[in-house]
């Protein structure tokens, strides 16, 4: 295989040719393969064991830090959000708090925790994509489309939240775009207390099952000092015995407030990632509900900073309290300064936690009306890396057990 | 002299066609039951159950749109009319003789042991003398999974390559179980007649109950042989693409995709046979109508239910990796089949025998 | 940042003013920024500082980043830096950053130091055209060679979009022009 | 209350309990879902979602409430929306004058709702639906008279409207959405996926 494959092929650009060794078979997992999803990674096999693994990304690059300096600072808000759209509130949640930051201002009690709430139903969502996606790499069909399913029932929850299923445009600065509507808490609760008994089922059919068990056991096992010097995240940095959560080690928004759990396995093999993204998702529930009952107990008020409400004249109250018969209820409404904002300048950066890890955020302005300089770094982009140093040593087979464990997203780590 | 007409000779040469042709034995067995049409009826059902049980368990409904009322079922002809007038791509790099040759081969010795399978215990329509029947029919079941290898190797293409490799490994491990715990229940019968072994089950002592491992066993071996859930290996599509039929399009990726589900239902009847009684309870009587249909119609049904019971395992289970499921085969299953024989043996020792 | 009160080990200042003293032979400078610590070295120290923070505990790289500061001919070189396995240094993000010369621009590679900066310094290198010595595997990473060579998050390349122009004659609307 | 981290373990089995029970649990598991489906497939377009007001679907302009402010043009992410300027009959002053309108691109438009809120005299509404169907991407382009009227909901001629309830045991469940009103309050007996 080796020696024919580079003769008389016409060298073009951006084409590479390089000597394969021999006994080594080379496979390229991807691009366009069902396996992967728009990302490649070329493997060298010895017999049936990888040896080496070159993750090649990039498939579906967008240039979002280019294209965010040409933009107004809050329409980069939709532009970020489209990495990572299951996940929009967490993806787009750091830039808000960089440029609130820069801005100076915070905003108000319940924004946060409305924040918080469509944060925690997004990770939820995003977790439940992660792992019917890794289940139907192990060829397990029924996981796959019951978490697709399950996850229908947050993205409702979103949508009733927030007028859309996924690209919610959420948060904006200062506060939030919608308030609960009126049989929120009440859904809430039930979709919390059905996906807690769902999550059992999960356990029996998926992850206690003996053939998936023994597909994920002690494969791809990340320790604890490899995990921190490849600098994975989220829960797969956790499933790693790290304590690292921002939720934990840096509180944003309303989490100083609420009463969780960081569940932190030791183990770091496959089996290990999938439980913890169960575990999180049980925090999350706990969470959805104190968010609940706070927004439930206290009175609607303070959703958006003063700075941007209280010059707000009366109409914008009407079409809150739905006053208005066409126009919705428990809408905010936006000034129209937002359309021109210009933001003093600085820099500013900020992390959150999103569904699949640490999301990073410098922002640096000069003053006008577009951003000088965002700088994103997604938690998939920096999971990427363990592909290359993780797998080798593995069998093919056990490449999507480790490729799935990683809850992998290539339009998140492309950007 | 007796008078020749017309009417005659039509009505002799249409005599000779039903009774030396289209009903003779071997070759009704081969082509109709329980062979190739009875096998693509099956196939058909087995495939559409298959989707629907899936979808039932997957919060969906499976194949539908096409006829609401019978919930989908037509979809699976119309599937099968696509396949066979989509183009039919051969690429350039492949070996265009092995490549065309290998799928229709394994689709004919899939069916082979068909021809060694008896479906009544009335020796008239037996398709050959009985006397070593099971040994012939396992012979022959083992031929058709090499063609999967050719194809692969006809194909050129790494990913199909390496599902060959796969599927060689494979092979070796499934067809010790499979023989072996086919072969368990000869010590205890003393025979390999296939009728034999079918009459003895009719006092309602199956063979399954007798010796319940050396089903599970071959159940797992069947499952392995026909790429079923849980082994769907060598054509894992996560990794690689389709395995050995990565570069088949058309009529003929038809045949590779059915390919599996028929060399199940031949492993089916055969299991239904030795393990589930074949037609018993039923006793053949005279005529073809009951001395014929009726118990094959018997076995067809209940080998479908075996397949039935294979099929829904995919909304169970995922995919075992290759070197577990070898590790399985050598050292579960084949110490399993070892074990099963020797209950039979036990068995025949203290007198289970009649 | 959050409305909770927490009771930290130490302040941001506090671990600004011992960064800096353990840092002191390297020249470090202390920029004005938001939600992190920005130390800024010379580029001749920065491997040694990089050595420096590890020993520290900072043991992994959250970003890799450059900004292109185009009226004073320099790029700026960010590694935002943070710590896994020191749950104190957690909470604080520090950044050690260099000014180097936009024409010709050249930095030592810090993978050696911190192996998670490998695929960013890569994505670094060509999306501004940074060559980071002694890296060890400097390939493209997510671009094409036709479009890396352009650099495209350079300030001087300008993406050509629409203009901001938000009015538009009736006639023109309606034809087909305007996707 | 701050979170804490926790550590957990992933449970342990023993052999048999692994070969046994695991797969006994997973096999009755899946034995009761075929018996009892919980199908929340939507039958699309034999039924179709009656999205509840707030959804931020289509937009449609209240001609007389617009200042011409230009707000929605301008804050518009994906420059969807544009000004227009038309000659009006003023009915205060009563003389003809020349005065922006927005009119709207839906091959650009990504359904943000920035326009709708930023609006300071809530001239602009969504409507709760999206599925329409352009025969060609010039008709996406609307022109003001266009603009100004709800577009049509194909959809909701030849489908039945259904809505999703929320339930303790089944998700999400599908129910008619005339029907969705009275069972408000006893959603629990499921009609479940059979529903149609």
């Amino acid at each position: 295989m080796s020696e024919g494959s580079a003769s008389g092929v016409p060298h073009l650009p951006g084409m590479e040719v390089r000597p394969v060794e021999r006994n080594v078979y080379e496979v390229q997992i991807g691009p366009s393969h069902p396996g992967s999803g728009h990302m490649r990674i070329i493997v060298e096999l010895d017999g049936d064991v990888m040896v080496r693994v070159d993750p090649d990304i990039g498939f579906v690059h967008r240039t979002m830090e280019k294209l965010a300096e040409g933009r107004g600072w809050i329409k980069n808000i939709p532009l970020f959000e489209r990495m990572a759209i299951l996940d929009a509130c967490n993806t787009t949640l750091p830039y808000v708090e960089a440029v609130e930051k820069l801005l100076d201002i915070e905003p108000p009690e319940r924004a946060k925790y409305l924040r918080a709430l469509l944060c925690e139903i997004n990770r939820i969502a995003s977790h439940l994509y992660g792992i019917g996606i890794f289940a139907v790499f192990l060829g397990h069909s029924t996981i796959y489309m019951w978490a697709f399913g399950d996850r229908e029932v947050f993205v409702q929850l979103a949508e009733d939240l927030t007028g859309a299923r996924l690209t919610h445009s959420y948060p904006v600065f200062g506060g939030v775009r919608r308030d609960i509507p009126d049989d929120f808490p009440q859904n809430a609760r039930k979709a919390v207390r059905y996906m807690r008994y769902r999550l059992d089922e999960y356990a029996k059919i998926y992850l206690n099952n003996p053939n998936i068990r023994k597909r994920l056991e002690g494969v791809g096992v990340i320790s604890k000092t490899k995990a921190a010097e490849l600098g994975i995240v989220g829960p797969n940095a956790r499933a790693s015995g790290i304590k690292y959560d921002v939720r934990l080690v840096e509180p944003y928004e309303a989490y100083p407030e609420l009463d969780f759990e960081i569940p932190v396995f030791e183990e770091g093999d496959s089996l290990a990632r999938a439980w913890q993204r169960v575990e999180e998702i049980k925090q999350s529930l706990n969470i959805i509900e104190q968010a609940v009952d706070w927004l439930e107990k206290h009175p609607r008020e303070g959703f958006m900073h003063d700075k941007f409400w209280k010059t707000a004249p009366k109409l914008y109250k009407d079409v809150y309290e739905g006053n208005i018969p066409y126009a919705g209820k428990y809408r905010v409404k936006l000034m129209p300064l937002f359309a021109t904002l210009k933001v003093p300048p600085g820099k500013a950066a900020a992390r959150v936690e999103a569904g699949r890890g640490e999301i990073f955020y410098y922002v640096e302005s000069d003053g006008k009306e577009v951003p000088y300089r965002v700088r994103v770094i997604t938690p998939s982009f920096r999971n990427v890396i363990a592909f290359k140093y993780v797998m080798p040593g593995h069998r093919l087979m056990d490449l999507p057990a480790i490729y799935g464990s990683f809850d992998y997203f290539p339009p998140e780590w492309d950007r | 002299m007796d008078m020749v007409t017309a009417a005659k000779v039509f009505s002799d040469i249409g005599w000779g066609l039903f009774h030396y042709i289209i009903f003779y034995p071997p070759v009704y067995q081969f082509i109709i039951i329980p062979g190739l049409v009875a096998a693509l009826v099956v196939v058909v059902f087995m495939i559409w159950f298959e989707r629907k049980a899936a979808a039932r368990v997957q919060m969906r409904y499976g194949p539908l749109e096409i006829s609401p009322r019978t919930g989908g079922a037509p979809q699976l002809i119309a599937d099968l009319i696509r396949y066979t007038v989509q183009e039919l791509i051969i690429p350039s790099a492949a070996d265009f003789f092995a490549f065309i040759v290998a799928p229709n081969a394994m689709l004919i010795l899939s069916l082979l042991p068909m021809v060694a399978v008896p479906m009544t215990s009335i020796s008239e329509y037996w398709p050959i003398p009985m006397g070593y029947s099971l040994l012939i029919a396992v012979a022959l079941s083992t031929l058709a999974p090499i063609f999967t290898v050719v194809m692969a190797w006809a194909s050129n293409n790494k990913f199909s390559v390496l599902g060959g490799v796969r599927e060689s490994f494979i092979i070796v491990a499934y067809e010790l179980i499979a023989v072996i715990s086919l072969l368990s229940v000869v010590p205890l019968l003393h025979t390999f007649n296939l009728v034999d072994i079918v009459n003895y089950q009719m006092s309602g002592i199956w063979l399954g109950l007798l010796n319940p491992i050396a089903l599970l066993d071959l159940f797992i071996a069947i499952l392995m042989s026909t790429s079923g859930f849980p082994f769907e290996i060598p054509d894992s599509e996560t990794e690689l693409v389709a395995g050995p039929f990565t570069e088949y399009s058309g009529l003929i990726y038809g045949i590779n995709m059915g390919g599996g589900y028929i060399r199940r239902w031949a492993f089916s009847v055969l299991m239904t046979l030795v393990f589930l009684g074949g037609w018993a309870p039923y006793r053949p009587g005279p005529g073809i109508l009951l001395g014929y249909f009726v118990p094959s119609l018997i076995v067809v049904v209940k080998a479908t239910i075996v397949m039935a019971i294979m099929s829904f395992l995919r909304a169970v289970y995922g995919r075992y990796r290759l070197d577990q499921a070898l590790s399985l085969a050598w050292e579960v299953l084949i110490p399993l089949a070892f074990a099963a024989f020797g209950i039979s043996v036990a068995e025949a020792f203290f007198g289970v025998h009649p | 940042m959050g409305g909770g009160v927490r009771e930290v080990p130490a302040t941001a200042e506090e671990l600004q003013k011992s960064l800096l003293e353990a840092l002191k032979d390297y020249k470090p400078q202390v920029e004005p920024v938001k939600g992190y610590i920005d130390i800024v070295v010379p580029v001749e120290h920065l491997v040694e500082a990089a050595v420096k923070l590890k020993e520290l505990g900072f043991d992994h790289v959250i970003s890799v980043g450059a900004v292109d500061y185009i009226a004073k001919k320099q790029f700026k070189v960010m590694y935002h830096v943070t710590s896994y396995l020191n749950e104190d240094l957690s909470k604080f993000m520090v950044s050690l950053s260099t000014y180097i010369s936009r024409d010709n621009p050249h930095c030592p590679s810090l993978t050696r130091v911190w192996l998670s900066a490998e695929l960013q310094e890569r994505e670094t290198y060509e999306m501004f055209g940074i060559t980071f010595d002694g890296h060890p595997d400097l390939r493209l990473l997510l671009l094409t060679p036709v479009v890396a060579a352009l650099k495209p998050l350079r300030k001087d390349f300008v993406v050509k979009e629409e203009s901001d122009n938000i009015e538009t004659d009736y006639e023109a609307f309606e034809s087909s022009k305007w996707w | 209350m701050p979170a804490k981290p926790e550590i957990k373990k992933v449970p342990r089995a023993t052999f048999l309990g692994r070969a046994i029970a695991g797969n006994i649990g997973a096999l009755t598991l899946g034995v009761k879902y075929f018996f009892d489906p919980n199908r929340i497939t939507l039958l699309y377009p034999h039924e179709y979602i009656k999205l509840k007001q707030g959804y931020r679907g289509y937009i449609v302009l209240i001609f007389d409430k617009c200042i011409s402010c230009e707000s929605c043009a301008r804050i518009c992410p994906a420059k969807a929306m544009k000004m227009v300027s038309v000659n009006v009959k003023d009915k205060k002053l009563n003389k003809v004058m020349k005065k922006k309108y927005p009119v709207i691109n839906y091959n650009r438009c990504i359904f943000c709702g920035l326009c709708v809120d930023v609006c300071p005299t809530e001239a602009l509404y969504h409507v709760p639906y999206h599925d329409l169907v352009y025969l060609n991407m010039n008709d996406m382009i609307l022109n003001l008279e266009q603009f100004q009227e709800q577009p049509e909901f194909v959809t909701s001629k030849e489908g039945v409207p259904v809505t999703y309830v929320f339930d303790e045991k089944r998700g999400l469940v599908k129910v008619r959405a005339d029907e969705s009103v009275k069972q408000e309050g006893q959603t629990g007996q499921a009609s479940g996926g059979e529903n149609k």
